[in-house]
């Protein structure tokens, strides 16, 4: 076969409808949809049911009474719902400053051929894999024993702190490494410090993905009920936390231990609880994309 | 990999019988727990065709499990509920309750408090009462040091909390909360070891297992100062903290070769069972009401 | 400089004033170019195979390009010149439905492909781009070999090819890049000046052999002796390709094209730049006798 | 201030040493270093923590020998090792290609401009936001009450995969929207259909991406005890599965249960097993970067 | 038309063998330019202030520019030129320690700057780049508005700036694009065409006011009007700024500059293709009698 003898289409042949999208490759389109909808679809009439059992019971006792193991019509997730306010809260001015710096640094300053930053970038990538029970297990030894912290909101918020760390920084490193390396070199060759490159030009630029990396993080933080049993996250508190070295509860647990009750009136509450911290979840993920279309539209 | 070996310690006893095979399932109480693993492993060691597994769903989670008969045997570290009795009715699964051990719930404080020796049940309630504000030893007992009481404790989720709480403080789940809790009693251990004044309760093994760290308070429930061990828990007089360990098999699952094997077998060898798990073995005569009772329930779902 | 033959000149009437030879150079210049026959009948045998009418594309709500009509002749050089923003990218882009993928754009008007509509609801764009390849003002080779980029076209067309070494080795030589790159053609393609990746793209575009290919500044990134050697590839080509150029080398224009659309940005009622066709024409008279006199101002503010 | 008179530097001033960098940027890249190597330090000294308690008891009993409630010395983890090997499988063989598949039509595909595809866009997101231990409660209610398959490795795999299956689409869909959109151009106007180019372009630049995506999901995956406690993670199985319908463990439960039985025995082989698992988890990262290398050498 | 005046021709000796004028066209083609003693003055005082010896630029291990000596005068404007790949872009990098960003490449030898060496230990590279501005050959643009692009420089030097607005304003006109963005300085950079896109990135380098100014190819993606601008602006920068540009356009390089350096690609002894400098001069003589046969080969095959 010849470019320069052959040419390239015989003149007569000039339909433009060729043969459509080829039946594979419709059939890939197909099977895509499918696993959207479908998987879509699981998740949805699984919520729905639970929207639907827990509907009766979603009122303002969930955030007004606390919980009551003897007359399930006056229990309430009060404490819960102020316990997981505290705890996540805390983690995240603790998780996210240090994991967004650490991530510039490694991401912006550290030299990639240097062995030290190389098994530095190995370590976040399997301590990322770390079970978190795994960090309850420590954060019990560590931060509950040894530093003497107790079972209090700040020795659940270290540890979940350190739980998500490699989360937010993996995330924050992706949303950097985003960012064209162009913009880098035009910012540093007007002069720029590499501080006020990255402070004025690539961080904005990496807002949105860095913002999707905490949101994942923090909605983990949220869920995490198993390093929480054991470092003092209990069911049965009445009052709110006041400070760090509080006692305290979080949702998640309160869920768990009304789902394990015989009452059926548990049973529904806990479903309305579901809803209520589903509600939350959203209300906080809506914040987050407010944030981001903010930055996004600046640009 | 077989890790079934019998090189040290007891050996186990042997179950008598054909070669079963099947699945038995079992869950319930982590407290009781222990018991049925050990009594699982010894059984498959006789019956290696059966699959005995062992779940710690709760007593609560156990039984909303069993009554929807997705387990054989329940254990229960407390008495069926009633709402978890008609839910069981409503599935149409019978059982029958069997007392499987003794357990001494023990009131414990750290190795240098020389002072307190023994409490009375009112001297407990007042430390543990929903409303208490005691938080220094003399105010429990004049007599005793100006020292602070650093209380621990179980979950609020397991069936140890709900016991002492409804024999000391009268009501189940009543107390106060202002204590550092955990699902681990290993930690209860850990922080009464590590504070002068720390004080806290759990389950007589654990008090077994770290005897030398930590001194056990000897309970006045009215007749006497008494301390926990196997004789007064068995002959009665540790009271009101010694409590009784259950397991519920399914009349249903019964009829199956292996899991009558099985519940046989643990009924036949509690004793040893008990010991081995650090709890507390019957005392003859419930031993001999145990046997009645389970030749009865064999007949009925024979 | 000894292996360069004479250049020939483009006919008479087409480019007398367009300063083919330097002053001072007594030498011949570039690489064989195809006969003046060859090149007059191109001229004169004008067969459209492109034809548009009341072309408007829109970015959002904004009408970037208006009122386009034009034609291009069948296996003939068109250029298309104009000022920066003038949309001639964007005019360019909607012959091979490339705006189709560009959010937000969208085309009014009537484009016809050897009169077919080409957005006509049977098309298949798939089919479209099959046969008008396109070249891209950004080099944008695939983060692939230097071989598995020019091999892609070839692969994924299912196009017979009895050794796919030679076709490989013919593109890469008529693209003027094969002495460069023969001992590394596994080497990753991004490793390559960005010069270096323009001719690949250019060679990887001529490897699907299309019948019409699409250009949009592609020498802007060459060197001379590069550039030189792909307009005269250009030339080779127009024998069984149509080819429509956009360059802002009026030079280049010139020497290359049998036709020229000269697009212009004006500012609408509402201060609103957009982009406009002001005349197309033989490349000898829009050079020489523009009718328009912005033409003629353009033309003149830089040509020679 | 004029650009045209100012002569731009003085000329006497040719000092390039500057002002060095500004004292407050290395204030800046300072904290940056601390922050890394303050949560670098903390997880090391954890992790060492652990290792140095379990090390004695690392050896082949905890992959060859089953549970042992008796006797502490011959326990092992076999079966919560091969509950975990087939819970995790099949919940990757299930998720990944679901997940993938699902981000792809999203973000090669869909029209992002239809009010349908935003409604999915925002869905995912929150439904990554969801706790754990709900997908525990449903996956309870549903897959093994409803659709009956009981306590078994199916169900657990099932619940696995769609609590990860909004971590696996968010972060397949940035890996994919991190190859340049000249790619695909240059693929489609080649005459590639839209399939085409995703299979052989696009694909191909976003696996490392993907791959990163992928590990995270699935060591979420691994650590996950919470959910699992509802849906029969047992305690004590002396078996390994032998198919999806069997009864399971997996290793953070076993872990969980040593952890808080009272002989000494037990926390020694807990802390081995934590060691253990951890070195599964970095096995695995090592077998994912190698597929991530080769893939970026191939370049 | 009417708005441009003459032009003034470069020295005689310099160029009289570039068709400056097209035969056809009798019209002035290009705005004012500086003075010919003007011109001719930078050409005379040649004072160093980049010099440049043994020069080495590694990617790795591959020694992709090799053995350079040169020199730069203050206030002239040199090209550099020559066939793609030879190692242009990877020497003005060195310039202003843009390599330094580059992954894996290494620089050997000796560059100094009014006589201090640039890669000199107590070197600040920020201290360098904001002396020695650059251009790049794709244009950059920050994601931001217009208007922040150009402040941007300014702000982050805290160069005492009277009035922003005029600032902008300035740079924008001497970039010729002012006219075209006036209206819309609050518009995402990213939304204009390559071409106004780097008509910005020009306007954003003068806005911090460098005193060497690097430039890669600044012209490839812009049209000849804004092209003849950015000569000018050249011309009317070298009486306070030294230029240093990158071109593959040899007419501008024999327009817009002072000296000329050649590069070429050559194999050594492992068939390793490498840059080397051929030979720096006069771009008067460069293009008229240049002392290197492959310079004059070079320049013979395209120049006209
Ligand atoms: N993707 C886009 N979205 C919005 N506006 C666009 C887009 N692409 C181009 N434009 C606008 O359309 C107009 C024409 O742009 P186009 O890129 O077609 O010009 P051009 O003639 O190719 O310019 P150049 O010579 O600089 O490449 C310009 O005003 C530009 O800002
Ligand atoms: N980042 C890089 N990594 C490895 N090799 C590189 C890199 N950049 C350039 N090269 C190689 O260095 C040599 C010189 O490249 P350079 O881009 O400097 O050429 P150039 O003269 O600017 O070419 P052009 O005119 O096409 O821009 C080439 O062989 C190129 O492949
Ligand atoms: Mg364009
Ligand atoms: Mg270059």
């Amino acid at each position: 076969m010849s470019l320069t003898q052959t040419p390239p289409m015989p003149t007569r042949d000039i339909s433009l409808e060729g043969r459509g999208e080829p039946i594979g490759d419709k059939i890939f389109r197909w099977l895509l949809l499918t696993a959207l909808l479908l998987s879509m679809l699981f998740l949805v009439v699984l919520i729905s049911f639970l929207v639907i059992k827990g509907w009766s019971r979603l009122d303002s006792r969930i955030w007004t009474n606390m919980p009551n193991p003897r007359r399930p019509q006056l229990a309430g997730a009060q404490s819960a719902i102020m316990g997981t306010i505290w705890v996540v809260g805390t983690t995240a001015i603790i998780s996210i400053p240090t994991g967004i710096a650490a991530a510039i640094y490694l991401e912006e300053y550290a030299d990639r051929t240097k062995r030290f930053n190389q098994l530095i970038e190995v370590s976040i990538q399997n301590l990322a894999a770390v079970p978190s029970i795994i960090f309850g297990i420590l954060g019990l030894a560590f931060i509950a024993r040894r530093l003497g912290l107790g079972f209090t909101v700040i020795t659940a918020a270290l540890t979940l702190s350190l739980l998500i760390l490699p989360t937010v920084i993996i995330a924050t490193r992706e949303a950097l490494r985003a960012v064209p390396q162009s913009i880098r070199f035009g910012s540093l060759a007007l002069g720029a410090t590499q501080w006020q490159t990255i402070w004025k030009q690539v961080l904005p630029a990496a807002i949105p993905g860095i913002a999707t990396g905490q949101i994942l993080a923090l909605s983990r933080a949220i869920g995490e009920a198993a390093p929480l049993l054991l470092l003092g996250g209990l069911t049965f508190v009445t009052t709110n936390p006041t400070g760090l070295d509080s006692a305290y509860t979080v949702l998640p647990i309160q869920i768990y231990n009304w789902i394990s009750l015989p009452k059926e009136e548990y049973q529904i509450l806990a479903a309305a609880t579901i809803v209520f911290l589903l509600i939350l979840l959203l209300a906080m993920n809506a914040v987050a994309i407010f944030i981001r279309n903010r930055y996004q539209k600046r640009l | 990999g077989s890790s079934a070996s019998t090189t040290d310690g007891g050996t186990a006893p042997s179950a008598s019988g054909p070669a079963l095979s099947g699945a038995v399932r079992v869950d319930g109480s982590s407290t009781v727990a222990p018991m049925s693993e050990i009594a699982a492993q010894l059984f498959q060691e006789a019956q290696t065709g059966v699959q005995v597994t062992v779940g710690t769903s709760g007593t609560g989670g156990g039984f909303e499990k069993f009554c929807a008969g997705e387990t054989d045997i329940n254990d229960a570290s407390r008495a069926i509920k009633d709402e978890e009795a008609a839910a069981c009715e409503a599935k149409g699964i019978t059982y029958e309750e069997f007392t499987i051990a003794l357990d001494a719930l023990t009131v414990v404080v750290n190795k240098e408090n020389t002072w307190a020796k023994c409490l009375t049940v009112e001297q407990l309630a007042k430390i543990w009462a929903p409303d208490s504000t005691v938080n220094n030893w003399n105010q429990v007992d004049p007599t005793f040091p100006d020292e602070k009481l650093v209380l621990f404790g179980p979950g609020t989720d397991s069936g140890t909390f709900d016991y002492f709480t409804a024999e000391i403080n009268g009501e189940e789940g009543a107390s106060r909360t202002d204590f550092s809790p955990s699902e681990n009693d290993n930690i209860t251990v850990q922080g009464v070891e590590g504070s002068k004044g720390g004080m806290g309760y759990f389950g007589f093994s654990y008090f077994e297992e770290n005897a030398e760290k930590l001194t056990a308070l000897e309970v006045d429930g009215g007749a006497g100062c008494v301390a926990p061990s196997v004789e007064t828990a068995q002959d009665g007089t540790y009271t009101p903290l010694s409590r009784p360990l259950f397991i519920y098999p399914s009349g249903t699952a019964i009829q199956q070769a292996q899991v009558l094997g099985f519940v046989e077998y643990y009924i036949t060898n509690n004793a040893q069972i008990a010991e081995e798990a650090l709890f507390i073995p019957l005392n003859d005569e419930q031993e001999a009401a145990l046997q009645a009772k389970f030749t009865a329930f064999q007949a009925a779902n024979a | 400089m000894s292996e360069q033959t004479t250049r020939i000149p483009k006919p008479a009437g087409a480019m007398t004033d367009t300063p083919e030879t330097p002053s001072g150079a007594d030498q011949p210049l570039v690489a064989p170019r195809p006969t003046l026959s060859e090149q007059a009948d191109r001229v004169a045998h004008f067969q459209p195979i492109i034809d548009v009418r009341g072309l408007h594309v829109f970015y959002g709500d904004f009408d970037a390009v208006r009122d386009v009509d034009m034609s291009f002749g069948k296996n003939q050089i068109t250029a298309m010149i104009g000022p920066s923003g003038c949309g001639k990218s964007t005019v360019l882009r909607c012959f091979n439905r490339t705006n189709d993928l560009v959010a937000g754009a969208r085309v009014e008007g009537k484009i016809t492909y050897h009169s077919q509509d080409l957005y006509g609801p049977e098309v298949d764009p798939i089919e479209v781009r099959r046969r008008i390849g396109m070249v891209f003002q950004k080099p944008n080779p695939f983060p692939k070999s230097i071989y598995d980029n020019i091999a892609y076209g070839p692969r994924v067309n299912k196009m017979k090819v009895d050794n796919m070494d030679d076709l490989v080795q013919e593109a890469l030589e008529r693209a003027a890049l094969w002495g460069e790159v023969k001992d590394q053609l596994k080497k990753s393609a991004l490793a390559l000046s960005g010069g270096q990746q323009q001719r690949l793209c250019i060679a990887r575009c001529i490897a699907v052999k299309p019948e019409v290919i699409l250009m949009d500044e592609p020498c802007a990134s060459l060197d001379p002796l590069a550039t030189a050697k792909i307009e005269d590839l250009m030339q080779e080509l127009a024998r069984d390709y149509t080819i429509i150029i956009v360059t802002h080398n009026m030079q280049q224009a010139a020497r290359v094209s049998d036709r020229t659309s000269f697009f212009t940005a004006e500012l609408d009622e509402h201060d609103i730049r957009f982009g406009r066709l002001i005349e197309s024409d033989l490349t000898s008279r829009i050079f020489t006798n523009p009718s328009d006199q912005r033409t003629e101002d353009y033309i003149s503010g830089r040509f020679g």
